[in-house]
């Protein structure tokens, strides 16, 4: 069921503007006015799925668009997720730009056929002339406590399908900049958006223009050794960086923003300066982004590698409830161990 | 194994409109004030309203308790089915022993009623892993929540019975949100196509969340999507446990006897939230729900049941107390926390768990094993 | 923008059931002998007819040829709509400039009736990577493979036409196999919920490959399946294009004056195997077709066109002349060897290549270069 | 259109039963003969999907036996790939063996959600009480210059998915072999068909067991460096190590056959008996099967490797025409040239 959101959401109340100084906002704030902002600025922007109207979605990212933009702009679909997709499809091939919301993660795979043999390839099977703007937001991977197929991360099924751009944020600016490139973007992007950090509030100022999709961020420095993250993973990852610090140990993290395109400059750099890495990643390992990660930043970066890059990432098993979700999702610890293991012996 | 099956047969494709077509009103046998309406519909036998009034009393307070549970945090979210629980009941108690169940999120109560343990039955929802009871033994499938997807099993689970001549019929129940899927008219079709022994079983609650029916569908009834695929559809008043008993017995009847799947829409109103995490005020008003209230199935079964000697306070007062039992037993099995196993992630994935699994368990134990050396 | 829109109010779901339910028998103005059957319906304007004979010339003639380049190898496959040019013709005729076609791969004759190059429109079935003509120009959508996804986007089509208040109707073509998908429930669920102006045309022509309409459906009809959406259903003989002309154009008007989406079956024949790759043999008899073939929709009109003094020899020799033109540009087009280019493969996955697709472009060219070299 | 295999498709004249001595034989006969040995020795195998009946297959793969096994064992459903999966993992439940065929690739992505949310979890989400016993057969990849949706190689979506094996066979004993095995399978067996492999022949005696699912091969010995193949880039694999050879470089040739389970003890033991290795793969190469492979044999091989392990896939591109899919199919030439660039001068 979907309103497994917490009881008690707080309603993003929305700034009338980006204010000129940075404000603590949650991540749900910012993907609010990204899309309001978004909408003043291009009235072809079109925000529709289950639920996402009057009650602004389960986890309220649209709340109040219907009532600035009107039924027509923000509106409640049948519930039907390729049904969704597809009809943003033809409506994207007519003039519009639609941002549709898949409830949660599990249930985009109806709209997998959609996504894969439609959104993403329509351009290429028109030459050129027929390119499909639509923006699919997925609130996504677990940390909530949620029930089963509330809390996938699905992303490697995304990556892998050529034509598709898929990014996650990790942060409220990179949020709020990210969803406004993505809805600019002429190509379809998957925008993940990891609900644990729905309500985690930080420091962002929207008027700063963030990177395009595409580059990633280094988010802290340091010499030792390099994480690699992305969305959900990002802040644990900053996480163990300041704990290895603590213990005198320093790590650097990058927040690839972008999956597809990947930043290789960024990551083979960074890599490249520490010679150690590990990728922390929530989705089940296998075949996944971040083996992905691992592959070719070895196959770029081998000489520089004192020690095979390593991988913390979820388990090859179904999402596991809320009382075991801890054993699954990348912790800390689990970090550090591997770092730890990341042969220094041979420093 | 025995074989006894042909698919449908329609050539000229020349099945009779008329017969296919739901009823212009939904059938209501005993009104909101508990008074019988005269129509050309059987009433059920007296002893299963009394069976259904116990049953409906048993599902309004596992309702009332499991909504307490999820406010005390005892369960991680609850879909009530307040004010549906005529629909609950009447949909178990029109099957066999040998029959199946696939119920959703919301259709605990009906789980329950079927016979399932109420701790057991709420095993998913108070956030493990499992639907917690074992689908062959209860003849129930796990609740599904992605919507409509577990109508395909029940067609699947049917057409094997049949294969192998067993008389099983599977009822497969859904909301009216769920009828807007794909998987609903595949559903449907499949069934259809093979003359597969299941009932689908509409609550149609008004509401999808926060979207109304009208949101939902243009038709005139939901049940106007049988003929669409050739299946019968038939309307009923889902307060009324009476009239659900005898349109879904009906159809169950009909299913069993080899005349192919049957759609039944109830047409009833979620009177409580989606969920406890649902905010309704956002999407309607008070009002709107007020007159739901009058047409409670209890409210409106008892004076009927009173009035005809089939029910008196005593009686009342003991089902009552066999309910309040029910409500002591979840507070009990609930009220404890259960131990999580780690182990258990990683032993059911497979029949056999894979090399992979295996050394991703020994992680785990390791770094539970270096934890408690600390 | 103009903003002109507003979802279907069903409050009451109550539309009417009769205006929803199809005729029982499909629609026919003139009968295979090419008389004119008194019914209540309207015979298209004569002139309309004459436009239309010559369209089933030229449709025939595209199909026979499109057959021969398939045997000579110039074609990748062919699924050839002979037979079914009737539905080809009239689905397009009916259509303002303004409109929009949604073919499959079946529809080629149609993309052709709607003034593509024969040559362009033959350019997937020929095994390049692109549908050959611009969508946007043409108005016509790439031809649809994955069955039944493309309704939907007929659907998203229409809407925004609609926001923006331009009086563009989608006319979404599909078999009678692909009403089994889910993709088709969905898009005339969001059509009839959204009264989005599309017109759903099912060519049923009894097979989807080898499998027959009644392994398809148990339903009356499809077109019984618009009243479980709240749209109107209406059938009509395939192989006459008169009723097609009225049914279709009917339709259209009513779409297009904002009475939302509309389902119209066209009962057709798959006369030929699905594509040159198949083998019917195996699944139905020759004695299954012939009868077909004296439903001929171009033998049908002839004597009635002829009969009224709208054609003569002269004029026929005329089509046939102007069909035959066709032919040779389709012969001289796609005789000739096209080049491929490489680097057509990576320009167009995204409006700019990603990095990662600018270095694997970059290995292809470096291969040749070095192959070159040697 | 599925009907792109050529219009003369051999229908496979099964032989009554396996016999005694190795005779040659197509993989489309020895994939016939499987199922119906399966069917003859297990009443609950039941075959059905679109057009299996008495078309038997677009690529006759089942031909024969609706005439053999009667409308009930073996039928033509509606033409519903959710549908088809969706009751057949009701029938699963209910003690049935189905074999279901998706009829090309991409024609599978409709069945996504019942595959990933259901097939997958239904033996974890039922503590192990209702296992899924199905094998999904997927005519699948490229080289037969098909259309578009006709080519798709969609391996990594299912190996990403936990609870799903992953099987591709890359000759006629091993197609008998494996999907004998699949069918016996108590969980969900995605069962790849490389479809440009269909009607080559080779010698097959069926009689003779193949190694589990879960288990790799060394088709061909080697010392120089290893290729990792599955599926169709396995003969490619070898014929590149026959050309290698010729120039006097002894490559060794594993087969995966089976990516979920993978059998890192073979292919890392083979991967550690030379020190360089080519995961050769059809597929789009970001997050796929190919980056595992990299990934985890360098994880547990690195100080083994004298060069980083390269992958010879397919561009990250929706599959090309027939034209021009030798641009994307790993050929005989890029293998070598990526073997060259095995840093040999760190030898
Ligand atoms: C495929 C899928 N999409 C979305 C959801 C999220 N979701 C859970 S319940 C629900 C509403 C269902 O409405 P309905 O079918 O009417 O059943 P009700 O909750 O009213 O009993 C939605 C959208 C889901 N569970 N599955
Ligand atoms: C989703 C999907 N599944 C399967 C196929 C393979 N396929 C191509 S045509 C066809 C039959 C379609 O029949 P119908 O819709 O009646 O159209 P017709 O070919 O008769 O015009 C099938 C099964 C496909 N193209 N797409
Ligand atoms: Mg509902
Ligand atoms: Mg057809």
């Amino acid at each position: 069921m979907a309103a497994t959101a917490p009881s008690q959401v707080p309603s993003p109340t929305p700034s009338p503007a980006p204010s000129p100084r940075p404000e603590k906002i949650t991540m749900a704030n910012a993907l609010n006015q990204a899309l309001r902002d978004a909408m003043r600025a291009d009235d072809t922007v079109l925000v529709f799925g289950e639920d996402v109207g009057p009650l602004g979605g389960v986890f309220r990212i649209t709340d109040g668009l219907t009532a600035e933009f009107g039924e027509r702009r923000c509106f409640d679909t049948p519930l039907a997720e390729s049904g969704i997709l597809g009809m943003a499809i033809g409506m994207a091939m007519n003039g519009m730009r639609p941002v549709v919301e898949m409830q949660f993660d599990a249930f985009a795979y109806p709209a997998f056929e959609q996504l894969v043999s439609h959104a993403a390839k329509m351009r290429n099977r028109t030459r050129g002339r027929a390119g499909v703007p639509i923006v699919v937001r997925v609130p996504y991977a677990g940390g909530i406590g949620g029930v089963e197929h509330h809390c996938d991360s699905s992303e490697a099924y995304y990556a892998h399908t050529p034509g598709l751009h898929v990014v996650a944020p990790a942060d409220p600016a990179d949020a709020y900049g990210l969803l406004r490139r993505a809805i600019e973007s002429p190509d379809p992007v998957i925008f993940l958006e990891p609900k644990k950090l729905y309500f985690s509030r930080a420091e962002a100022d929207l008027t700063l223009p963030v990177p395009p999709i595409g580059r990633a961020v280094v988010r802290r420095p340091g010499t030792d050794a390099t994480l690699i993250a992305y969305g959900p993973a990002v802040p644990v990852a900053l996480e163990a960086a300041e704990a290895a610090a603590q213990e005198g140990r320093s790590l650097q993290v990058v927040d690839l923003r972008s999956i597809v395109p990947f930043d290789d400059e960024t990551v083979c750099a960074a890599v490249r300066s520490t010679g150690r890495a590990v990728v922390v990643a929530e989705a089940a390992g296998f075949a996944s982004v971040s083996s992905e990660v691992v592959a070719r930043v070895t196959e770029r970066c081998f000489h520089s590698l004192h020690a095979p890059i390593r991988r913390v990432t979820g388990f090859d098993i179904p999402y596991p409830p809320p009382k075991l979700e801890h054993v699954q999702l990348p912790s800390v610890d689990r970090i550090l161990d591997t770092v730890d293991d990341l042969q220094w012996e041979f420093a | 194994m025995v074989f006894d099956w042909q698919p449908a047969q329609n050539p000229f494709m020349t099945r009779d409109a008329a017969l296919l077509l739901p009823s212009t009103e939904p059938v209501t046998l005993i009104d909101p004030d508990g008074d019988p309406v005269p129509v050309g519909h059987d009433m059920p036998d007296p002893q299963a309203l009394v069976r259904a009034y116990a049953a409906l009393i048993t599902a309004r307070r596992f309702n009332d308790q499991a909504n307490a549970l999820v406010r005390q945090g005892r369960l991680a979210v609850y879909p009530s089915s307040h004010g549906q629980e005529a629909c609950q009941v009447a949909c178990v108690q029109v099957l066999d022993p040998g029959d199946w169940l696939f119920p959703t999120y919301r259709d605990s109560a009906a789980i329950v009623a079927r016979g399932v343990d109420p701790v057991r039955a709420l095993t998913l929802l108070r956030g493990d892993w499992h639907c917690g009871y074992d689908p062959h033994a209860t003849r129930v499938a796990p609740q599904a929540t992605p919507l409509a997807t577990h109508l395909l099993h029940a067609v699947g689970v049917a057409h094997a019975a049949r294969l192998r001549g067993e008389p099983t019929v599977a009822m497969a129940v859904c909301g009216d949100g769920a009828t807007s899927e794909g998987d609903f008219h595949e559903a449907l079709n499949f069934a259809a196509v093979f003359r597969t022994p299941v009932v689908f079983f509409v609550q149609n609650n008004e509401y999808a969340i926060s979207v109304p029916l009208a949101r939902q569908t243009a038709a005139p009834s939901l049940a106007h999507k049988g003929i669409g695929y050739g299946v019968p559809g038939a309307r009923v008043d889902g307060n009324d446990v009476a009239a659900l008993l005898t349109v879904l017995g009906a159809a169950v009847t009909r299913a069993r006897a080899g005349e192919g799947p049957q759609l039944v829409e109830a047409h009833t109103y979620r009177v409580q939230p989606h969920t406890n995490a649902d905010d309704p005020g956002r999407y309607r008003s008070a009002d709107e729900v007020t007159p739901w209230l009058a047409r409670d199935p209890i409210t409106r079964l008892e004076p009927y049941l009173r009035g005809r000697a089939l029910l008196d306070d005593e009686k009342i007062a003991g089902y009552a107390a066999e309910a309040e039992e029910l409500a002591a037993r979840m507070r009990a099995g609930l009220g404890e926390d259960t131990v999580a196993d780690y182990r258990d992630l990683f032993a059911h994935v497979y029949a056999e768990p894979t090399p992979q699994l295996r050394e991703q368990q020994a992680l785990v134990a390791d770094e539970l094993s270096r934890e408690e050396a600390r």
